[in-house]
């Protein structure tokens, strides 16, 4: 049961990261940049839905389109005003765009901060604590909304990169922007759409959360380092890897906290993010194409 | 159909075109030719809208599109094939053209049209669904024209086509460049190959240090003094 | 003994076998033309004498030492220098700064390397453009630098993967000259170029390759005329 | 307008300089202390004692963001820019050592507000005083009397947030549990921050302890809690080791799984210190939010300031810490006194609780002299409850 | 040109010793300190960094080795904390070496990102082990008292580090680094071994960062975990350091150390609850119109000036 327990945990949990991770592998695929800013995308997300669901009493589930489309926005603007000017710079470190996501998230946490104080804030709906009881393992419900909502979203994408114009511009900026450009894209429009839904994932993933955790401006950082560990075990770009990989680092996680010591249980997905780095460059999407 | 007249380009603080007028015509093959770093590259692109700072005016039809963004000068008919071919190596050689006709109109022609790619590079149809990074150099050059195409241009722009590939690939790539523009495409070409394109275009322009310093037939040309001197290395 | 040879080499990329069981020696003081059509595994085989990429068979024997299996960074020190098909320019740092670099092979002292890089500069005809950045440069001086920075490194086997692409009939001469000066400086070369009318100019000796197999070796001439590279390589109007 | 006239006419201020995570991520306190300080200072000038022989106590808030070398540079600051009489404050105990080692090196009397690491006040640093706040290892006393008294478990699972405060607690918990033979099934620390704590807590429920210790900041105990419950795991009795288990937002985000949860801690609105109710009451009104148990502390500390300063002869550093050292003050947190006892200097003794969350209100069980509500244990199976 | 190099240098070092006679304000001796402190962290990240292309996400480990190896021969043998700066910076660099085994197999974006995970592996482990007293972190009583002690320390670690980092810029292996960060297979091309080389850059690199950690921890006198092997407070604001004063320069890391000390604390003093947004805002100017930092920018306008003088002009073949 133990070991049941832990596995049925740590898929439910890899997929509350998956859309995150999805949004952020997305955004380095195409952009190759590392975001330091995706938490505090995450974060805002759960602003708005927590808002919306404090003010107007609207489920997170339906205040998670209402954040989508707040985050896009927000993820637009950073890309056409910030990101889109810096890349036109010639920098000795090209890392330097990692600093400017790092202003970013200053910026949107205290901001946050401002308008809502530091305070721990939660959502309570109804079905919040509700458990499905499988054999002696517990299943909580919204973890498994959650599941299926990242199974959506996630094909979704991949449809929509693979079978539209519009993803196909959006790969093919990724692979040479140039070229693209030639081709009469327009590519930084693309990349500004990138962004936008790459954040738009973000902040869903923070709604996902929502009935299940709390929020406080700096929840975000919690998941930069997964979204991470995640994008380069399932490879960059490539979304069935962001989901894939999302539910082995779950696993992993709840694995180690179950046998190793929940203390650690970070350590597990650090070490094996390294172990992926050096022996499986290509992450996961070496095995499954896109 | 295309008029440029008195461009000038800068990288930065570095001037590369200097007054740069020339024409191409409904239907001709025009070629530029010039040393490394005549900056023959750098007028394409200005053209295309590639690289901004250029000053000077660019027609197409009547047109002035200088200062309009690259992507919409793709929309306007003008197809640049990039030097270095510039593929996308992990999409399909399908998809690759699909990515070549994203403009509506010939977005609603892309089945015709890539069927006629298809019959000009009989090879692309083979290969259609692999990687275009796993083509071998020639195959992805044609495949960059095929993609060009499939864009229904009104003016093509190759940029050395024929760089780096085997002798025989050469030959096809020029036999094929020919036959594009008999059925009708004006091309605008840059090439290194110096006796062969002259022979077989309208007319051509010599451009030498960011600056146009002759201009004429392409017959005419060849057997020019200063051209057999400095470029054909007799 | 030859200074050179390479014995059935293989590399397989997955199920791709980019160079099959290909074998050939190199004399000193001869310059190896290798011709092949696109994809042909011409620079592959570079890549695998510099160490690039490990061998999947075979051996390959640089002055009676085998040198199949030492490091990429080693076999420059043994002696052999390479230039990159696609230039691989260190941006950021002036010409002579480049070559230096190439220089600091053979000593540590920044005097000493600095006048040799000196001197390599002048030789490859640079001296004009030595203190611009390396991105500044127009691919024909790129491509003459790319030469420069490993001629620096004093190599006695040299190798030279299309240096005359894009280059139009009078750079390709210029360039032609300096490989020529090379040899005369009792290096050894092997040019890959597509180019026929270089390869048939400088080359001793052409080794013709196809799906990374040999087709034929031996004098330009010879080599120009063999059905096979006119069928694969050359086409019909060079024959 | 009048602030400049007065400093040109009036004596010099007294200035106390109070440390306090203002941004960062520990700002909720550092703003819960800091609201607590200013009411507390606005009730002494109410009561005419801010104004001390015609100087005014002055408070300069300084903001540590949460990070310790800016603690140090702010401390830098208050004493050799401001030239301040006296240092209070700091939120956690990260700054509050590192306050404390500089105020200890500057000679400057440092009066700690909620830091709770053993170690600052088992240096022997003379001009370190604790008052308001236990050492961590300490905030288990009456808990351990009633575990003694009426759990009287036979296994315990012991489990903490891997911090300073979190680590001390499950030190000390530990030792005491050992001396006293018990059995500990599961002693192990977590990250804070976790969404799933289920595969811990899947692992406690399979050693099936009598009791469960844990030791959680914040949110983290609300989701133990919560995810406790969605395993059905049950126990005897449920502690918290103060901290996160008695906020208000705890309830708040735990629901119904905090019912009968107990914690030890410090410092209720129903402890029946005078004052206490009052402060409750007046901070809930005055800033729309509860106030918990550190702003208490601000609150009773910014007391012990007035009161000492009253007393001192002299307002310089020695002046200060005499009459700190003899403060014998009566505050919501109970009686204060800076004494020297078992290695600790400086040190007052803490009163300490057992608190029981009952129909969503926070009850003192525990010592039983003073509780609010009797204690009810064992608690009811969640399958078992209504 | 160098000899006035040289009187330049000379004379800023005399300003620096006598600076703590001057300023007497053990306030802003502090933030001077502070200055040092960082500026050695940024100039040692700067030489694997900025000359060596080799951005690291992780070196909040060498940091916090260096501190706790001061902390923890305190703890252990009650030695005094100064005997860490002989070990921290050993322990820095021992450690380091592994570490660049396996890290500089990797390239670009995923070295900075493996970095990034093993400094967090770092502050894991030192949370978790009782040996490093877990996450209670070790606390001493400071040994001086004297401001001008601890300026004179950690400006004479500051001149050391520079003038290594310079040393070692200035030669062979300065030249072999930067041709690494340029380009990696021109770089084996001409015989480097480049993680070879990459080692030698990070191995000073870590030991000058790991002597800063040991001075932080005498001068804070208090350290655990969360400080020292902080992410984003350690780790990245080392980066944020060396680019604000311009990468690749000798004085940038200096430069952009004052600017982080002294902005971030004349914000902190004086702009209340919004002084961390308005310091973030300005991150994102800076990075954005200087991207290769304050020296950088001034290099290119330096550079500008010289380029007005133009192109020699083409090749030999000049115009008809
Ligand atoms: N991105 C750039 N930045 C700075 N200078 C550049 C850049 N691109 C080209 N140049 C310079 O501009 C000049 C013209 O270059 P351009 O590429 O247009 O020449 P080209 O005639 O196309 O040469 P090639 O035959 O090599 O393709 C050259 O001196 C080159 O060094
Ligand atoms: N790193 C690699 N991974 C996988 N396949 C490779 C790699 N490098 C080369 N190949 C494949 O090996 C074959 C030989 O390539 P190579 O670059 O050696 O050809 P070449 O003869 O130099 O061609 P060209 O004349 O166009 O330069 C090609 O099919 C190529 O796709
Ligand atoms: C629970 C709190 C009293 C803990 C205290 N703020 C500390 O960090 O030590
Ligand atoms: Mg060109
Ligand atoms: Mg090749």
């Amino acid at each position: 049961m133990l070991f049941g327990q832990s596995v049925v945990s740590g898929i439910l949990l890899g997929s509350m990261y998956a859309l995150i991770a999805l949004g952020m592998t997305l955004i380095m695929g195409v952009m190759k940049i590392i975001n330091l800013a995706h938490g505090a995308i995450v974060m805002v997300g759960m602003y708005v839905t927590y808002v919306c669901f404090q003010q107007f009493g609207i489920d997170p589930y339906l205040g998670m389109f209402v954040a989508m489309l707040v985050a896009f926005l927000i993820g637009c603007l950073i890309q056409k005003y910030m990101i889109n000017i810096l890349v036109k710079v010639e920098s000795i470190l090209p890392q330097n765009q990692v600093l400017l996501t790092i202003g970013i998230m200053l910026v949107l946490t205290e901001i946050a901060r401002l308008i809502f104080k530091s305070d721990y804030r939660s959502v309570a709906t109804g079905y919040s604590s509700n458990t499905i009881f499988l054999a002696d393992m517990s299943i909580s419900v919204p973890m498994l909304i959650g599941f299926f909502i990242a199974i959506a979203f996630t094909t979704l994408l991949h449809l929509f990169l693979t079978k539209t114009d519009l993803g196909k511009s959006i790969r093919a900026t990724a692979q040479d922007r140039d070229a693209a450009v030639y081709m009469g894209v327009n590519a930084s429009k693309i990349t500004v759409i990138t962004f936008g839904i790459g954040s738009a994932l973000a902040a869903a993933g923070g709604s996902l959360l929502l009935p299940i955790f709390y929020l406080y401006p700096d929840v975000g950082q919690l998941f930069n380092a997964k979204s991470f560990i995640i994008t380069i075990l399932g490879g960059m770009g490539s979304t069935m890897g962001a989901i894939i990989g999302a539910i082995i680092l779950g696993t992993a996680e709840s694995l180690g906290a179950t046998y190793i010591s929940m203390g650690y249980k970070d350590l597990v997905g650090l070490i094996m993010f390294i172990l992926v780095l050096l022996f499986l460059p290509g992450g996961l999407r070496s095995f499954v194409r896109r | 159909m295309l008029k440029v007249i008195n461009l000038n380009a800068s990288y930065k603080d570095l001037q590369v075109l200097w007054d740069v007028s020339f024409e191409v015509k409904q239907g001709e093959l025009v070629v530029l030719l010039g040393a490394n770093g005549a900056g023959k590259t750098t007028i394409l692109n200005s053209i295309s809208g590639i690289i901004p700072g250029t000053k000077g005016v660019i027609e197409f039809l009547g047109t002035d599109i200088t200062k309009l963004a690259s992507f919409k000068i793709a929309a306007q008919g003008i197809i640049h094939v990039p030097e270095g071919r510039r593929l996308f190596p992990e999409m399909s050689v399908k998809e690759n053209l699909e990515m070549g006709s994203l403009l509506p109109e010939a977005k609603s022609k892309r089945k015709e049209t890539m069927k006629k790619v298809f019959e000009l590079f009989p090879i692309l149809h083979e290969k259609q669904h692999q990687e275009a990074g796993d083509l071998s150099g020639g195959q992805q050059q044609m495949l960059a024209m095929g993609r060009g195409l499939m864009a229904l241009p009104k003016l093509l722009i190759l940029d050395e086509p024929s760089l780096g590939l085997s002798p025989v690939l050469v030959t096809q790539i020029f036999d094929i460049v020919k036959e594009i523009n008999s059925q009708g495409v004006t091309v605008l070409l840059v090439e290194q190959n110096v006796a062969k394109t002259l022979s077989m275009c309208n007319r051509a322009y010599v451009l030498e240090n960011g600056r146009v310093v002759m201009e004429g037939e392409g017959k005419e040309l060849l057997n020019n003094d200063h051209i057999k001197e400095a470029y054909l290395g007799i | 003994m030859s200074l050179f040879e390479a014995k059935s080499i293989v590399k397989s990329f997955g199920g791709n076998t980019a160079v099959n069981n290909l074998s050939f020696t190199v004399e000193k003081g001869e310059i190896l033309g290798i011709i092949g059509p696109n994809g042909s595994g011409k620079t592959t085989v570079f890549n695998l004498i510099s160490c690039f990429f490990p061998l999947t068979s075979g051996e390959i024997y640089f002055k009676g030492k085998r040198i199949d299996q030492v490091p990429a960074h080693d076999i420059c020190k043994l002696g052999i220098g390479r230039t990159f098909q696609v230039v691989k320019p260190l941006k950021r740092m002036t010409v002579l700064e480049n070559v230096t670099v190439g220089a600091f092979l053979r000593t540590n002292s920044m005097t000493k390397a600095k006048l040799k890089a000196e001197e390599t500069v002048d030789f490859c005809g640079l001296s004009q453009f030595k203190n611009y950045e390396a991105k500044s440069l127009p691919i024909a001086l790129r491509k003459r630098l790319e030469i420069a920075r490993a001629l620096a490194s004093d190599p006695e086997l040299i190798m030279l993967d299309e240096t005359c692409a894009g280059l139009n009939p009078r750079e390709s001469e210029e360039a032609i000259a300096i490989i020529k000066r090379i040899r005369e400086a009792g290096k050894t070369i092997i040019i890959v170029e597509h180019i026929m009318k270089v390869m048939m100019g400088i080359s001793d000796r052409i080794l013709a390759i196809n799906f990374g197999s040999q087709i034929t070796i031996g004098k330009p001439q010879e080599v120009a005329r063999h059905p096979e590279v006119i069928k694969a390589y050359l086409g019909d109007d060079h024959a | 307008g009048c602030g400049s006239q007065k400093t040109k006419g009036a004596a010099e201020a007294i200035k106390v300089g109070v440390i306090l995570p203002l941004t960062g991520s520990e700002a909720i306190f550092g703003n819960m202390e800091k609201n607590a300080f200013e009411m507390a200072y606005e009730e002494l000038k109410a009561a005419g004692k801010t104004t001390i022989g015609g100087r005014e106590i002055t408070l300069l808030f300084e903001d540590d963001q949460g990070k310790q070398d800016v603690a140090k540079s702010a401390t830098e600051k208050l004493i050799n820019q401001d030239k301040v009489s006296m240092l209070s404050g700091a939120y956690s105990s990260a700054s509050t050592n590192v306050i404390a080692g500089a105020a200890q090196s500057m000679s400057m009397p440092f009066l700690i507000a909620t830091g709770s690491a053993d170690d600052i006040t088992k240096k022997g640093w003379q001009w370190v005083f604790r008052g308001t706040a236990a050492p961590a290892s300490k905030y288990t006393i009456s808990l351990w009397q009633m575990i003694d008294q009426v759990v009287k478990p036979q296994s315990v699972a012991i489990i903490y947030e891997s911090t300073d405060f979190g680590k001390s607690s499950a030190k000390s918990f530990k030792a005491e549990a050992e001396k006293r033979g018990l059995k500990i099934v599961y002693d192990q620390p977590y990250e804070s921050g976790a969404i799933d704590f289920k595969p811990m807590l899947a692992k406690v429920k399979n050693a099936n302890p009598d009791m469960v210790f844990a030791v959680s900041y914040l949110m983290d105990a609300s989701m133990i809690v919560k995810q406790s419950k969605e395993l059905d795991f049950n126990t005897k009795l449920f502690v918290g080791g103060g901290a996160g288990y008695t906020l208000p937002e705890f309830r708040e985000n735990a629901g119904d799984a905090s019912e009968y949860i107990a914690s030890s801690t410090l410092w209720v609105p129903t402890v029946t210190w005078p004052g206490a109710k009052e402060f409750f009451e007046k901070y809930k009104q005055k800033f729309g939010k509860e106030p918990d148990y550190h702003g208490a502390q601000a609150y009773a500390t910014m007391y012990i300031i007035g009161d000492a300063l009253n007393r001192a002869k002299e307002f310089n550093n020695t002046g200060i810490q005499k009459a700190l050292k003899e403060t014998d003050l009566m505050t919501v947190m109970g009686p204060i006194k800076f004494e020297d006892w078992e290695g600790y200097t400086n040190q007052n003794k803490p009163y300490s609780y057992v608190v029981q969350w009952q129909k969503g209100k926070l009850e003192v069980i525990w010592p039983e002299d003073v509780k609010s509500s009797p204690y009810l244990y064992p608690v009811p199976n969640w399958k078992d409850r209504t | 040109m160098k000899n006035k190099n040289w009187l330049f240098t000379l004379l800023a070092l005399v300003i620096a010793l006598v600076i703590p006679l001057l300023i007497k304000a053990p306030y802003q001796l502090h933030m001077i300190i502070l200055i040092l402190i960082w500026a050695t962290i940024g100039t040692s990240w700067n030489l694997l960094g900025g000359y060596g292309g080799q951005v690291s996400f992780g070196h909040a480990a060498f940091f916090g080795l260096g501190a706790y190896s001061a902390g923890m021969l305190n703890l252990y043998f009650e030695l005094s904390p100064w005997w860490g700066m002989l070990l921290g910076p050993l322990a820095a660099a021992i450690i380091a070496f592994p570490i660049g085994l396996i890290c500089f197999r990797l390239r670009g974006p995923y070295f900075a990102l493996a970095m990034l995970a093993l400094g967090e592996i770092f502050r894991i482990l030192f949370t978790n082990l009782s040996v490093t007293n877990g996450a209670q972190g070790i606390l001493i009583m400071p040994a001086i008292t004297s401001k001008a002690w601890y300026y004179y320390i950690a400006l004479a670690i500051l001149v050391v580090t520079v003038m290594t980092t310079y040393k070692i810029v200035n030669s062979k292996i300065g030249y072999y680094l930067v041709s690494i960060r340029e380009d990696q297979d021109a770089a084996t091309s001409l015989g480097i071994p480049t993680t070879t080389y990459k080692i030698i850059a990070l191995l000073p690199s870590a030991f000058f960062t790991g002597l800063a950690g040991a001075l932080y921890m005498n001068y804070v006198a208090f350290i655990d975990p969360k400080i020292v092997f902080n992410l984003v407070n350690v780790s990245i604001m080392i980066i944020l350091v060396v680019m604000l004063g311009g990468p690749a320069t000798t004085w940038g890391p200096t430069i952009g150390a004052a600017i982080y000390i002294i902005l971030g604390e004349l914000f902190r003093a004086t702009l209340g609850a919004a002084n961390v947004l308005v310091f973030g805002l300005l991150v994102c100017i800076i990075i954005m119109f200087m991207p290769n930092g304050i020296l950088g920018a001034l290099t290119s306008l330096r550079r500008f000036v010289r380029q007005q003088k133009g192109w020699p002009g083409g090749t030999k073949h000049e115009s008809v």
